[in-house]
């Protein structure tokens, strides 16, 4: 459990130490040191439960298991590789002087801060504590949506501030219905425990659990972005600094959507009913075409690829909702490339957006003319998210359609449906974009493309061949979450 | 010995072709009161051409000499597959009926490409509209070709003329209309009025005499001779498929005597009411030919589907 | 079982709620700011006061802790805040056109039927204080969530936020006793923080767009004009 | 053994791509060499010689076409000896998924396509080398080309290989996306962009069609797995297996172009670099048709004859359809794209003619339609790929593809031009020449509907035989007028006029190759046939009709009564014709050639601008063929100061493909309009925001309660 602690502890010390020392020269790297170190804890951490399965702290407030375990490692990974990224746009974001000294501090420290939320609510054990956690990643991030203090950040940061409140809130109230459901047998403080709860879960009442995981999906479907909850995600994500885009894509979305799994899990142990699974269905298809179709208006790059997330978090929704073992184990493995892809691909579209000193994707051009690594490394992203082999995506897309096409034929067609569009709809913007002769006077920017090239070569290697380790992991995950294994 | 009858037989074919041309030049003439040549022009005007200096046109690339050897051997394939005037052919196997129609294709390639060769509007006028009507006609007849191959089940000419033979006389819907289908292609890609007027040069509608303009003495020759075959070619064509009688089945020299007085007067016929038709028709214009030769190709589908609905055993 | 063979603490939580549920009202139809933010205070007060009593009544102690937080918070800091800003923005005198008020009511009163009826078939077996409590603290929230939907003033979208709040604060008071205390707190602070940040915003707001109109912040839409 | 040299050519083309990958990292390959080598100075010295600064890239590019070539021998090798020896190879690749490895199977049918690819990239890497010698490095980097090209092969190799159906897709898309980067390779012209992206949808959404039609199959075989053994056992209803078929249609069709959904082939094939078109035009296709093999014949079992019909009538339309819009193109490589388009159509058409025959229970006749279309995608490999690679010599020449620009380059590139006239007569299938041999086949095919029972096929069969026959003649047409515009006459352009034959050997050397294996297939067929007769006996499990239906000398596939063909009698009987006639006439050596003007009836004053161009030799065709296109034909005279002169007078012509506004623009439309409804949904006001999340927890609560 040690690392678990230390894991939380570290970021702690980090909102504090960037607060107070945010401005020197080289705190980039500062805080690329402080994620290279969690991620160093999250692998001993991830060590230890593949090692000896499942760790309840001995106060039982935290849990790691090998559900959040992985999600907690890749947090760690994403968080690391995107604060290398970040260091040398954030340098350049003061040259240009966007930025003060005043506001990287700010961004440092709730760097930190963020991730700690993150880890919180990954190895948290009470749904209480989750709900905190989480609205407080919204506070860590809603002053960095603002960061530029232009009229539209502050809009998005508003939109993105009142919304997501308001969402959460009333995951909140589920959250009570829960608690008051679990005290009816058992008035101990730690009834609000998941691994309590999901012991007993059968104990619960239906009724009010199928009413609290309404407001729970309400609620955390907010922050996930589900259609037609979605509406503050491409605000902030376009208007926010890019490093934030990248991990308010990677990981907020995935955790929120992590709570949300929980709480199935819950729903599902209570009734026999399948309506949490129907619900999150109905609203992942919705938000998965929706987005598709929002895909072929975007005339801001960020906002594009904001979108794309809004559409694959559908098809994560989608998949756990239709909770067969093929499709959970999709939908773990679709989190992990989705993430790694799309935390990447933001990289990229920060570096292209410095090179073109604009978003509007009208005015990005000839990228591989200017600067052939940001282009190739844009276009081949862009590939892998949209669902082209050898990458990892397609495998896990291929898995949900496999699972969708053995319970729900009927729905494959609308699945393909929303992939093709999807497909048009983010070719049609970047093809301008990466391909064609430079415009005039447009130079390369100083860019570090490891993430990327890391990231990408993740998600090949995730397509061409799953490792061991990793699809067991993936199994006992999908043990866990719906009872038995893929074949 | 069956070989040296497919030589000898081909040979006549060749030695046939002009006296069939001129022939057919003379019942014109005495259909127009008009004063005919000897039979044997034909043979003078070749022998005459043999003997001219060819004169090629400085534009003109290797291809242009060579194409009217290709175009006349090619042509003399196709009549060696023919049946003549035995019908056990040797040559016969060697290529069945397709590869007949390939060879004329075969033939039509080059002619055309050489009219393109030197340059002139005139050579791409012609070769255009030669290939127009081509395209055309070929599917007509293969059509015909396919109803008889399909009563005789083999494209193997000198088995489905047995065949024929054999049978006796069958009156057939399907060959009543096969015949007309042919008998339309074969006006078209002779070149025949009323789809091309053979005795005009330098008129705007002319097609085959447009390609070879620029070709003189010997090359003239051979084209002109090819021509001469491929008239006499659809003519037996016709002859020995829809009135086969009268071949020799037997080798005997008697047989084959009376096959050969056979074949020329069915093609002395054929020749008159051809004759006749050129008089009786004006040619048509070119956007016309199109209707004409779909009418062909009606024939050979009415042809076909009356085998198949009409004779067909099931 | 009906309200007269309760005990008094019920019918005085009853009563309370009753009362919460009428200041959301009251905010609904309020265009003033200023009062809006005083009935806010008011309705957190009388949220300690029902915590108060059920701390009491169901001898819980660390309910009066969260009483003590909610007063603290709900009723003294926030309003507080509110308040300075308002005056410092010289909204206090601007009175905010609201759209046919009587529609919302009414929408406001079917939204209390409407979370009777959604909540009355999962409360069989829980006692009738209960059933009223949990179903007027859902009112207390649809009712905030209502609020802001028809008030278009920045600060009346703090406001409705922070009924929500209070609405959910009721709802654990009354129907657990309260959440466990690591939550109480963490709710607690993230509503501090919130609030803190919701003070920085409207000045930020209003420095971009001088007003605090959230209408006239559309910049980012993708409506074909 | 078979297998390693298949998995050599999958390596070897692979390779090539990498090491095109080191054309600008001169430095460190060096370094790399002289540490790999540091024991010998001799050979270091011998190495920066060879590796000299100058030369470096050359070597790159040809040792990676080499690297390429070998992937090719292997191909070839590892085909023809699995034909022969008619042997299943199985393995397992520990790659894929954790419960489905890569299943591969190498068996006679995938053998035969190894053997066309192998052909085919053996002469694009003999031509390859001097073909991008001058290709701008700056602008089109050769390490994208290389890369790209190395990749789409292994990826049409793997393909052929798999035996599931997810690695199966994995190659699949891994042939289209790096063939997508192929075809926006020289991206700085829109056109070509705009190619990119309509091949890269159309291939996802083909793609798409394919994974359904499997899903289809999948759900349908026991445990859902995805090899293709459990596929095989999969029993479907009669509605589901036409399902599966559509939908594979649909997919392969996709890629194979078949009409109507060709519409990428013309745009994505003349803008890639000359031998990559010819690798799609030529393999790519046939892939897509060994796919449609595999999965109806092979997966789906058996086979109901309306496929047959529908895949005849659909291949007819493409035919007729493909060439015709061929002959309107000026464009060079277009038209050679639309007359792929044709081929497919022909090769679907037999293979509807096959699978009727199985349906109704002639399993040799059916083996006699199926080896009949698979010897025509061979032959259509080999010419395409010729026509292709001799398309690339003339553009480098010439520099444009469009054919009213050339003219009279007979004279100025004598080989090229040979070697394109053998490629333009055996693709309007002449005989002598290979496509002749497999239209003959499908004839003789077609002539044996009397044993069908229903009068409907009895009657359709013939009547799509004779439409055939109508390709072949229009193709003739097509492919003369191709060859007269482009060689024969008077030069229509200065570069054309001043034309130059290609000095490198690898060039002419490949073309030779492809026309020479033209011909030799012309004569002697038997060679191919008896092969191909193996890939009918593996995958239908009966032979031809006739046990010594190929023999070197005759070709009597039915049987020496019903039809026989002896191409080298044939041959011989030509020359001696010939030859005869050659010899007799120019024994007089008074009569020798005289050059002169042409004499054009005497009119004289001859200039390259009064020859028949393009338009005006399809002119005919036009007015005939007037519904199959969208022309719109402008003539605009201005008129002198004279009545009734005309002092300059403009044509123009215009023709597009029905498909465009029928189908694809409409499609097009709808996503916009979509797309525009649900954007009105980002209103930016935050209270409507607040009232969608309000409405939808009220309606959910409502749903629940």
């Amino acid at each position: 459990m040690i690392p678990a602690y230390l894991l939380l502890i570290l970021p702690l010390l980090g909102i504090v130490y960037f607060a107070l020392f945010g401005h020197q020269e080289d705190v980039g790297r500062q805080n690329t040191h402080f994620n290279g170190i969690t991620l160093l804890l999250s692998l001993w951490l991830a060590f230890n439960v593949y090692t000896s399965g499942t760790i309840l702290s001995t106060d039982s407030y935290f849990i790691v298991d090998s559900f959040n375990v992985y999600l907690i490692v890749l947090t760690a990974f994403v968080g690391l590789t995107t604060s290398i990224f970040s260091a040398p746009y954030m340098a350049h974001e003061k040259e240009i002087g966007k930025l003060t000294d005043k506001r990287l501090r700010l961004y440092y420290s709730m760097y930190q801060g963020f991730m700690f939320a993150m880890y919180l609510v990954l190895t948290t054990n009470n749904m209480g504590v989750m709900w905190v956690a989480m609205e407080a990643a919204t506070l860590a991030t809603v002053l960095l949506v603002s960061l530029y203090r232009t009229p539209e950040s502050i809009e998005a940061a508003w939109k993105y501030f009142i919304l997501c409140g308001v969402g959460i809130a009333q995951a909140l109230f589920g959250t009570i219905l829960l608690y008051y459901a679990a005290t009816q047998f058992n008035q101990s403080e730690n009834a609000l425990m998941w691994s309590v709860l999901y012991d007993n879960a059968a104990l619960l009442n239906p009724e009010i659990l199928e009413i609290a995981f309404v407001f729970m999906l309400i609620g955390y479907g907010t922050k996930i972005g589900l259609v037609p909850l979605h509406n503050w995600l491409p605000d902030a994500h376009s208007e926010g600094p890019t490093p934030m885009s990248a991990v308010l894509s990677g990981l907020l979305l995935n955790d929120a959507l992590y709570a949300v799994v929980r709480n199935k899990m819950l729903v599902d142990g209570a009734t026999d009913s399948d309506i949490a699974g129907y619900l999150m269905m109905g609203f992942g298809l919705t938000s998965f075409l929706v987005a598709a179709f929002f895909l072929h208006r975007q005339k801001d790059i960020k906002r594009l690829f904001s979108y794309s997330s809004i559409e694959h978090m559908g098809l994560m929704t989608f998949a756990f909702g239709m909770g067969t073992p093929f499709a959970t184990f999709a939908a773990l493995l679709h989190m992990t490339v989705h993430s790694l892809t799309k935390s990447a691909i933001f990289v990229t579209v920060g570096h292209a957006a410095q090179i073109a000193g604009t978003q509007s994707i009208a005015k990005i051009r000839g990228l591989i003319k200017t600067q052939p690594k940001v282009g190739w490394g844009l276009l081949i992203g862009t590939l892998a998210i949209a669902g082209f082999p050898p990458f990892g995506v397609f495998t896990s897309e291929f898995l949900v359609l496999l699972a969708t096409m053995h319970s729900y034929p009927w729905l494959t067609p609308l699945l393909l449906l929303g992939i093709g569009i999807a497909c048009a709809g983010l070719f049609r913007n970047i093809q301008p974009m990466v391909y064609g002769e430079r415009p005039e006077g447009q130079q390369a920017v100083q860019a570090n493309l490891w993430p990327v090239m890391i990231h990408l070569a993740i998600v090949l290697w995730l397509g061409l061949a799953i490792p061991d380790f990793l699809s067991n992991w993936f199994t006992q995950a999908t043990i866990l979450i719906s009872g038995s294994a893929p074949l | 010995m069956n070989l040296l009858i497919a030589i000898m037989q081909t040979l006549l074919f060749i030695s046939l072709a002009p006296l069939l041309a001129g022939w057919l030049k003379w019942c014109k003439c005495y259909l127009q009161n008009r004063k005919a040549p000897s039979l044997l022009q034909p043979y003078r005007d070749l022998l005459k051409l043999t003997h001219k200096q060819p004169v090629v046109s400085k534009d003109a690339s290797w291809l242009f000499i060579i194409a009217p050897y290709i175009i006349f051997s090619a042509t003399v394939i196709a009549i060696t597959v023919i049946p003549l005037i035995t019908v056990d052919l040797p040559t016969a196997a060697s290529a069945d009926m397709i590869v007949l129609v390939g060879f004329l294709a075969f033939a039509r390639f080059f002619l055309v490409l050489a009219g393109l060769d030197v340059g002139t509007a005139f050579g791409g006028m012609g070769s255009s509209r030669e290939m127009t009507i081509s395209s055309m006609a070929e599917p007509a007849m293969l059509m015909a070709v396919f109803t008889i191959t399909m009563t005789a089940s083999t494209t193997n000419l000198s088995f489905a003329i047995e065949h024929i033979l054999q049978e006796g006389l069958v009156l057939r819907p399907s060959y009543i209309f096969a015949l007309f289908a042919l008998i339309l292609v074969a006006i078209a890609e002779t070149g025949r009025i009323p789809v091309d007027n053979p005795a005009t040069h330098l008129e705007l509608t002319m097609i085959h005499e447009a390609m070879i303009l620029e070709y003189s003495g010997r090359h003239l020759a051979l084209i002109e001779w090819a021509s001469q075959l491929k008239l006499m070619l659809y003519g037996v064509l016709i002859a020995n498929i829809f009135f086969p009688w009268g071949m020799a089945e037997t080798l005997s020299l008697s047989a084959l005597g009376y096959a050969l007085l056979a074949i020329m007067g069915k093609l002395g016929v054929l020749a008159i009411l051809l004759a006749l038709s050129e008089t009786l028709f004006a040619k048509m214009r070119l956007f016309r030919v199109q209707e004409f030769l779909s009418f062909a190709y009606l024939l050979g589908l009415l042809g076909m589907l009356s085998h198949i609905i009409l004779e067909a055993s099931r | 079982m009906d309200i007269e063979n309760l005990d008094h603490y019920a019918q005085l939580i009853l009563s309370l709620a009753a009362l919460v549920t009428l200041t959301s009202f009251i905010m609904l139809a309020q265009g003033r700011l200023l009062r809006l933010v005083f009935i806010f205070a008011l309705q957190g007060f009388l949220l300690v006061l029902a915590t108060a009593i059920a701390a009491y009544s169901f001898n819980n102690p660390h309910l009066y802790i969260s009483a003590a937080i909610t007063m603290a918070l709900k009723v003294l800091f926030i309003p507080w805040m509110l308040r300075r800003h308002i005056l410092k923005l010289e909204m206090h005198r601007d009175v905010e056109a609201l759209s046919n008020k009587t529609a919302i009511m009414m929408g406001g009163a079917s939204l209390v039927v409407f979370s009777y009826y959604v909540l009355h078939p999962i409360m069989q077996d829980a006692s009738m204080i209960l059933l009223n409590a949990l179903s007027l603290s859902l009112a207390v929230i649809l009712l905030g969530m209502l609020l802001m939907i028809s008030h278009h003033q920045a600060i009346a979208h703090v406001v409705g936020f922070m009924s929500i709040e209070n609405g959910l604060f009721f709802a654990a008071t009354v129907s657990t006793n309260g959440m466990p205390m690591v939550v109480e707190l963490g709710v607690a602070f993230d509503v501090l923080v919130a609030a803190v940040l919701f003070g920085i915003f409207f000045l930020h707001i209003n420095s971009s767009i001088d007003s605090l109109d959230v209408d006239k912040m559309n910049r980012l839409n993708e409506v074909d004009q | 053994m078979i297998l390693s040299l298949a998995y050599a050519a999958v390596w070897f083309s692979f390779l090539s791509g990498l090491l095109a990958l080191l054309i600008r990292q001169r430095q460190s390959v060096i370094a790399l060499l002289h540490y790999s080598c540091r024991t010998q100075p001799a050979w270091q010295q011998r190495l920066d010689a060879w590796l000299e600064q100058s030369i470096y890239p050359q070597r790159i590019q040809q040792m990676s076409f080499a690297l390429l070539g070998s992937a090719g021998i292997c191909a070839i090798s590892a085909g023809v000896s699995n034909l022969i020896s008619q042997s299943i190879i199985t393995d397992q690749l520990s790659l894929g998924l954790p419960w489905l490895p890569w299943h591969v199977r190498f068996d006679s049918l995938s053998a035969l396509f190894y053997l066309i690819i192998g052909i085919a990239i053996f002469a694009v890497s003999c031509y390859g080398p001097g073909y991008v010698k001058e290709n701008n490095e700056q602008e089109h980097p050769f390490a994208v080309l290389g890369l790209f090209s190395g990749l789409f092969i292994s990826g049409m190799l793997l393909v052929l290989l798999a035996d599931d159906a997810f690695f199966f897709m994995i190659a699949w898309e891994l042939m289209s996306v790096a063939s997508y980067f192929l075809v926006a390779f020289q991206h700085e012209h829109s056109a070509n962009r705009r190619a990119a992206f309509i091949y890269l949808i159309m291939a996802e959404v083909g793609a798409i069609a394919i994974i359904l039609a499997f899903g289809v199959l999948a759900s349908f075989s026991e445990g859902g797995t995805f090899t293709f053994e459990a596929l095989r056992q999969a029993s479907l209803s009669a509605t589901w297996a036409s399902v599966a078929f559509i939908l594979a249609l649909i997919g392969f069709g996709m890629k194979a172009g078949l009409v109507p959904l060709h519409v990428w082939l013309p745009e994505a094939h003349p803008v890639a670099p000359s031998h990559i078109s010819a690798l799609m035009s030529g393999v790519m296709l046939k892939v897509a048709v060994y796919g449609l093999i595999r999965f109806s014949f092979d997966l789906l079992g058996d086979i109901h004859w309306q496929w047959g019909v529908t895949l005849m009538i659909l291949g007819a339309i493409s035919a007729l359809g493909g060439i015709l819009y061929a002959m309107m193109q000026p464009n060079l490589k277009r038209l050679l794209a639309y007359s792929s388009v044709e081929n497919i159509g022909i090769i679907f058409m037999v293979l509807g003619l096959s699978m009727i025959f199985l349906a109704k229970g002639h399993p040799n006749l059916a083996a006699l339609a199926f080896i009949a279309a698979l010897f025509h995608a061979f032959n259509h490999a080999l010419f395409k790929n010729l026509l292709f690679l001799g398309a690339g010599i003339i553009q480098h020449q010439v520099h444009s593809l469009n054919i009213d620009e050339m003219g009279g380059l007979i004279k100025r590139m004598p080989h090229t031009s040979k070697l394109f006239l053998i490629a333009c007569m055996s693709i309007s299938s002449l005989p002598l020449f290979n496509g002749f041999v497999s239209e003959w086949l499908a004839f003789q095919a077609a002539l044996q509907v009397d044993v069908l029972d229903n009068a409907v096929l009895r009657s359709l069969i013939p009547v799509m035989a004779a439409a055939l026959a109508l390709t072949a003649a229009l193709a003739a047409a097509c492919f003369v007028k191709l060859f007269g515009m482009m060689f024969l006459g008077l030069p229509r352009s200065r570069h054309a006029a001043k034309a130059e034959e290609t000095q490198d050997k690898g060039i002419l050397a490949s073309l030779s190759l492809l026309a020479g294996l033209c011909f030799l297939f012309g004569i002697f067929p038997g060679l191919m046939l008896n092969l191909l007769e193996n890939v009918a006996l593996q995958t239908l499990g009966h032979g031809l009709p006739n046990s010594s239906a190929a023999g070197w000398l005759w070709l009597a596939p039915v049987s020496m009564q019903q039809a026989s063909y002896a191409a080298p009698i044939v041959l011989i009987l030509t020359l001696i014709a010939g030859g005869i006639s050659f010899h007799y006439l120019r024994r007089d050596p008074a009569v020798k050639l005289r050059h002169s003007d042409t004499w054009d009836c005497g009119f004289g004053g001859l200039t390259p601008r009064m020859q028949y161009t393009c338009s005006s030799f399809t002119m005919p065709f036009r007015r005939i063929f007037a519904k199959v296109w969208r022309i719109d034909e402008k003539i605009d005279k201005k008129s002198g100061n004279m009545p009734q002169q005309i002092t300059d007078i403009h044509y123009q012509l215009h023709i597009e493909d029905h498909s465009w506004p029928r189908i694809y623009h409409p499609i097009e439309h709808s996503v916009n309009r979509i797309a525009r409804l649900v954007s009105r949904m980002q209103t930016g006001n935050i209270r409507v925001y607040l009232s969608y999340s309000f409405f939808t927890l009220i309606f959910l609560l409502w749903v629940i309660s």
